[in-house]
């Protein structure tokens, strides 16, 4: 079994996308796509699986010519896909979603237990019988719901399975099984594409390695071969010296101090102390409740008891009393809370704070290009101006663009909620030293994160949260992964 | 048990001037007689499925007789009948309806609506001096009432040679605003036009308005069918020159009457016509027509 | 328990409605006949309801639906008076209408136009052709068993408990019920309107799915212009104007959402109920015309207003 | 250079219909009387379509509008007689209007209910305030300058280029062309309309933007009435019935989208435009009504499908 895809191109408008890319890949291994955001690798793979038509380029499947013209023709080819935007019909269950456009049918009739069976066998293998296979996808957690998506591809017995940034909503051992299947997976012959910002993970799971930048392939290896760092030098294009920047950070005040706060379900109970020149970080599995209590404290869900501080202001309050109390905020899951993707990137970064750009609630649009223009730069989001729709812009471009608003709005407190998912090394290191540099300006930083290197890496102290309770922070220098895992799972 | 009759009066709509003064007739009517007199008309304008549904409920109910214009020949037949069968006896006023006067319903009580379009097409002919082109701006498609007027008027025009009709087949549309715009449409015919003709109240009326934008009320001769304060006020002032009138007072009255003789055992005649006038600058301070405008 | 209740929906609105007109009016608006009869004047609306339940559910909207119930009516109305027997004739009337379907889901697919668009210009053009096909005119049809569909029964029909109309519409709205939950086209309908891009890269024929969702709307539209024909007796091409947003909101108090994914049919029936036993309600009372309007609109808000209120306490 | 040819949006549509009727009518259609009289016949819908368009964008729909137009002529004309001067009571319709906003804005936000629900429901009940109001007749009212507000200019008023009324519908389509463009509260309905739960997370208050949205919605409405009822000259609780989908063909077709966030003021106007020149053009070619019927759903189809094609093309 082999895939090949030679001088593959794609243009979108004035964009490169893809500028002739070749890529081969044998059944029996597992190759590794790795670039910078906006390099080109989903485009890539929307091409294999039949959802883009390249404008040049070709592709065979064991030497046969292979040019599937919509998705359904390569799922009957064996492409199998997780695409990196979780792509589920809310409306139907889990099982549904799992055998849909397959369904097995009798007289026209799904057949609901043969259904049900194959759904469950999928998630079984990625460990998750627990997960309810009669249940409506959107009553599931996002980490579940990703899951799903896999186990959808998995259901549908292929020949190469692509996996577009699996991982970045999973827990650890839901990883490490979703390795053990890839491995095997690989034994049996079948050839799997991974995509990942997580270098580690790439290091770990793959046999090989293609680098994307710009859209063309600038280099490849045997993974076990080459040093990470030579990766990530290949990736952005230069070296990142220090991925962790950690300047000199004055404790101050504190400035949000939560006690006893309890939510709708979850928190049940936290309390923190958040100081000026201070990164908190917040640990925890999926569905600890991490989300719901910064969601809290910003004032998107209820508070049930317990009081919070910002500064001079006491008690909950709604969003748009914290943005004008001087707190910020990036939502886990952009693509419905974060970003209004048909809107402009300008748009999208000075939404919160407009007053800015005329007087009399009047707005220039020069202006106001201009003032994202700034950030564009800054954060190196890469987008052909402000004017651009974020929809069209890679997944890590997004992100920027999320945190570019609290930065436009030059918010005292922020709370980030993963602010790194699905962003490329380069960028990560941007944001990082981006973070450090506020917390050094004596901004005040809550961070939630499930990556634990970069809990270690950037924050001061970091408190656990599992189930819905809030432990006390320490300082980094008392923890390490192991004791947070330990703590995250009750087990400490 | 007389005394506490229920008679429905079921009208093809509740929002023309037309219909409030058959509803003023057929209360008074009802005042005089000691019944009570039920008005409910469909809430769309022209929906015959929702005048069924309002026949049938009353039917259902058991009133003592109901009172029907009904919005169609043949559609209203079937309710009609099966009040028949429940003994509820029924008049029809304003529109015909299928089947035989006297026996599938009491009686009919109406304006005869071809003599209305011939009479107006008569006058319209002597204005124009037995020549010239005309312009008939038609209702709705679907409406038997008006159709048999704009027959009645084709008919009375054809009888003269040289005149000629430029336009027939344009509807108005059930609402004056839409009549406007029908008319504003065929502007240019209009300019050429020496006279009008107009089958009702919503039509007479959003033609007069185009007119007067226009500058062409008052020009061309122009006949109209239906009254209406600002109709009236137009002839006063010469932009229309006729008026063809019903007399809906009268028809709600004579109605009801109807009904309530038949009920209380007496017999009435099958079919009984209410009467057109042409009104006209000329005979408007006729006490008659005065009384029929509801003029002082 | 709870879940149970959800499921009911909309049906508090209706019980709501129902038990203010029933202490109202009590001698005159809860009697057998007076229940028979709004049934009997659902039919029409919660026919056309059910396929309008699948358009919406796919996220689409199907305007057209007041112009294929005249259409209907008056090709029935013209086969019977080219001396078709009634089946065919109330078969030509829905295979004409799944043609318009046809026509609607072609445009909407190829095109890859905004179903609004194209079934506002089918409201429009379809009406035109009705009242072509009819010259203008109202179409007088023999008499046959089809003016009898939505009759009140008689005596001796007692043993059909409802009158066959009725029946027809409950069995369709079964039909269609196990369409969208137990068939494969059904699920691949309730996917394309909850995510039509997952539907797509899952390989869920999608413009095939879209094509037969309006086929089956319009098909709905003219099985309730045979009901509509039964009701009028004549062709009538000018019937059912305005029937589309009676039709939409039967769809839409009963639960569904114009997002797409959503909606029930058992809700779209008591969506159309809701509506009819307002109007009935108002006529016993004898309020004005304008009365009614209002009352109507008051109705409406309160009766989808005290569902979402049961939902959120639940949850 | 293509950028803005994009932006010219539905214009081909509209130059595609008016250059069909040029060449088929020449010495009829396209005169400066004619294009007159349709800029004229254009404002009514127009203007009703600027709020629309407001609508549309923040996610909503409002099917009130031909209720308020109706509401609005009555207390237009009820001033009137009253004896306000002209602008009072012009102003009295629109702020009657801007209040019918404020309810529903109110049951939209408070009771969490969707659009099309709550302004189905208004527009019923509007419509019957308007017939009550009126005593379910047309009012006359006193002649005064508000008649003369959609009158083709006379000779001595050429100076004015158009009439009054149709300055007015230009000059508030710039008016709101800019409030959606450059100031805060615009954006933010856009940003509603593009994506709620995140305007809400940017502390946009959504609550209030809404609440705004449908005021403006019906004011303007209101004001789309207050030219009907120059076009009437009296007021007509009937008049505007059905208009709800004029005017949001007019939006639809200029470019918006039901999901919220997109539509362009210029692509409304055009929008109506076409479907003014469409049904003008259809009478000068003297075609009969249900000829004209089946025409003009052709021409939208054509209309809005060239529109995305060069879109396509571009892209
Ligand atoms: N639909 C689209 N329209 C316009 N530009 C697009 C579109 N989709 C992708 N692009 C552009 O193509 C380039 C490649 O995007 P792609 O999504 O393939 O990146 P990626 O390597 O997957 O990045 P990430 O790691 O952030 O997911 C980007 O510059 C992006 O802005
Ligand atoms: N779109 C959503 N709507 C409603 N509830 C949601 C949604 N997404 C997630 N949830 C709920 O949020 C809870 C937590 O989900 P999640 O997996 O994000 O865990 P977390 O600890 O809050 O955050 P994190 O993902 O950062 O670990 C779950 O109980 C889930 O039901
Ligand atoms: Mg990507
Ligand atoms: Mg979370």
């Amino acid at each position: 079994m082999t895939l090949t895809m030679k001088g593959i191109c794609k243009c979108f408008g004035a964009t490169v996308a893809l500028g002739g890319v070749d890529l081969r890949v044998r059944g029996g291994e597992i190759l590794a796509l790795v670039g910078e955001n906006g390099a080109g690798k989903s485009t890539l793979m929307k091409v294999l699986s039949g959802v883009l038509e390249p404008d040049a380029g070709t592709m065979t499947l064991d030497d046969r010519p292979f040019s599937p013209r919509n998705p359904q023709e390569a799922r009957r080819e064996g492409i199998a896909m997780v695409y990196q935007e979780l792509s589920l019909a809310p409306h139907l269950t889990v099982a549904e979603n799992i055998v849909l456009g397959m369904e097995p049918v009798r007289f026209g009739l799904v057949q609901r237990t043969t259904m049900e069976r194959a759904a469950f066998e999928a998630l079984s293998q990625l460990g998750h019988e627990d997960i309810p296979v009669g249940v409506r996808v959107d009553s599931l957690p996002i980490a579940e719901r990703q899951l799903v998506e896999i186990g959808r591809a998995l259901a549908s017995g292929c020949k190469v399975l692509v996996l577009d940034e699996p991982t970045s909503s999973l827990t650890a051992g839901d990883i490490d099984r979703l390795f053990v299947l890839l491995r095997r997976l690989k034994e049996q012959g079948h050839a799997v594409i991974y995509i990942s910002h997580f270098l580690e993970e790439v290091k770990r799971v793959s046999d090989r390695f293609v680098v994307l930048r710009d859209g063309m392939s600038v280099g490849e290896g045997t993974t076990g071969s080459v040093p990470m760092q030579e990766m990530i030098t290949l990736m952005v294009g230069r070296e990142v010296a220090d991925l962790y920047p950690r300047s000199e950070r004055i404790q101050g005040d504190v400035i949000l101090d939560v006690t006893g706060l309890m939510g709708r379900e979850k928190p049940s109970s936290a309390s923190l102390k958040l100081h000026r020149g201070e990164v908190l970080g917040i640990a925890g599995l999926m569905g600890a409740g991490r989300s719901e209590l910064v969601r809290a404290i910003f004032g998107l869900d209820p508070v049930r008891r317990g009081d919070i501080r910002l500064g001079a202001y006491s008690g909950p309050a709604s969003p748009v009393r914290r943005w004008k109390q001087g707190m910020g905020m990036v939502s886990e899951d952009r693509k419905n809370e974060g970003l209004a993707v048909s809107l402009s990137v300008a748009d999208n970064i000075t939404l919160s704070r407009l007053n800015v750009f005329g007087p009399f609630g009047m707005l220039f649009p020069d202006r106001q290009d201009k003032a994202a223009q700034i950030w564009i730069e800054k954060l190196q989001v890469r987008s052909r101006g402000p004017r651009q729709p974020v929809a069209s812009l890679s997944g890590g471009n997004q992100q920027k663009v999320a945190i570019a608003r609290l930065l436009h709005h030059d918010v005292d407190v922020l709370l980030l909620d993963e602010p790194t998912r699905g962003i490329d090394v380069g960028s990560k290191a941007e944001i990082y030293r981006l973070i450090d540099e506020l917390a050094a300006n004596g901004k005040a930083i809550l961070m939630v994160s499930s990556y634990l290197p970069e809990l270690l890496g950037v924050c001061d102290r970091v408190a656990v949260m599992s189930r819905g309770r809030l432990h006390p922070a320490r300082p980094v220098k008392e923890l390490d992964e192991h004791t947070m895992m330990m703590e995250a799972t009750g087990a400490a | 048990a007389q005394s506490n009759l229920r008679i429905a009066v079921i009208p093809k709509g509740t929002t023309h001037v037309f219909w409030k003064s058959v509803e003023a007739g057929a209360r008074r009517a009802g005042e005089e007689l000691g019944v009570e007199i039920v008005w409910k008309g469909p809430i769309k304008e022209n929906d015959r499925a929702q005048q069924i549904a309002i026949v049938e409920q009353f039917v259902n109910e058991g009133v003592s007789g109901i009172v029907l214009a009904p919005l169609d020949h043949t559609a209203l037949a079937r309710p009609v009948a099966v009040a028949g069968q429940k003994k509820i006896p029924v008049v029809i006023f304003d529109s015909s309806l299928r089947g035989e006067a006297g026996k599938d319903f009491v009686s009919f009580v109406a304006t005869d609506n071809k003599k209305g379009g011939s009479l107006g097409g008569e006058h319209l002919g002597k204005l124009l001096g037995g020549k010239g082109k005309v312009v008939l701006l038609r209702y709705m498609v679907g409406s038997a009432s008006t159709m048999e007027r704009e027959e009645g008027f084709l008919e009375s025009i054809d009888k003269l040679k040289s005149v000629e009709v430029t336009v027939k087949n344009r509807f108005a549309g059930p609402t004056a605003g839409e009549a406007k715009t029908a008319s504003m449409n065929i502007i240019d015919r209009l300019r050429e036009a020496d006279g009008v003709f107009c089958p009702n109240e919503s039509s007479t009326f959003g033609m007069l308005l185009a007119l007067r934008q226009n500058n062409l009320a008052g020009k061309v001769r122009f006949v109209g069918f239906d009254t209406s304060p600002p109709l009236v006020e137009a002839l006063q002032k010469g932009e229309i020159d006729a008026l063809v009138a019903q007399d809906p007072t009268r028809m709600g009255y004579e109605a009801v009457t109807t009904i309530v003789k038949q009920i209380r055992g007496a017999q009435s005649p099958p079919v009984i016509d209410t009467g057109v006038q042409l009104i006209t600058r000329g005979n408007l301070n006729d006490p008659k027509i005065k009384a029929l405008l509801g003029l002082p | 328990m709870n879940d149970r209740l959800r499921k009911l929906g909309p049906l508090t609105g209706l019980v709501f409605v129902f038990a203010l007109f029933a202490l109202l009016r009590p001698e005159h608006f809860p009697t057998a006949d007076n229940l028979q009869l709004m049934l009997l004047q659902t039919a029409v609306v919660g026919t056309a309801a059910l396929g309008m339940t699948i358009v919406i559910i796919s996220g689409g909207i199907d305007l057209s639906v007041g112009s294929v119930v005249a259409l209907s009516t008056v090709i029935i109305a013209l086969l019977l008076n080219a001396g078709a027997p009634p089946l065919v004739a109330a078969l030509g009337g829905v295979v004409i209408g799944s043609l318009c379907g046809l026509v609607i889901g072609t445009l909407i697919t190829r095109l890859k136009l905004a179903s609004f668009i194209v079934t506002l210009a089918m409201w429009g053009a379809l009406r035109g052709v009705a009242k072509g096909l009819a010259d203008e005119q109202m179409i007088i049809a023999p008499a046959s068993w089809l003016n009898g569909l939505l009759n009140a029964l008689t005596d001796d029909q007692r043993w059909m408990l409802l009158p066959p109309g009725v029946w027809l519409m409950l069995i369709l709205a079964l039909v269609v019920g196990g369409f969208l939950r137990y068939t494969q086209i059904g699920r691949h309908v309730v996917a394309v309107g909850s995510n039509e891009q997952t539907a797509r890269l899952c390989g869920v024929p999608v413009g095939k799915t879209k094509l037969m969702v309006y086929m089956l709307g319009s098909s709905f539209a003219a099985l309730a212009g045979v009901l509509q024909f039964s009701y009028l007796t004549v062709g009538d091409p000018t019937t059912g104007a305005g029937m589309e947003l009676d039709v939409i909101a039967a769809v839409v108090i009963g639960g569904a959402s114009f997002s797409g994914g959503e909606g029930k049919v058992s809700g779209s029936l008591v969506g159309a109920l809701i509506m009819t036993v307002v109007a009935n309600g108002c006529t016993k009372m004898e309020l004005p015309n304008w009365v009614q309007e209002i009352v109507t609109g008051g109705i409406i808000i309160v009766a989808v207003a005290l569902d979402r209120f049961r939902h959120r306490k639940i949850e």
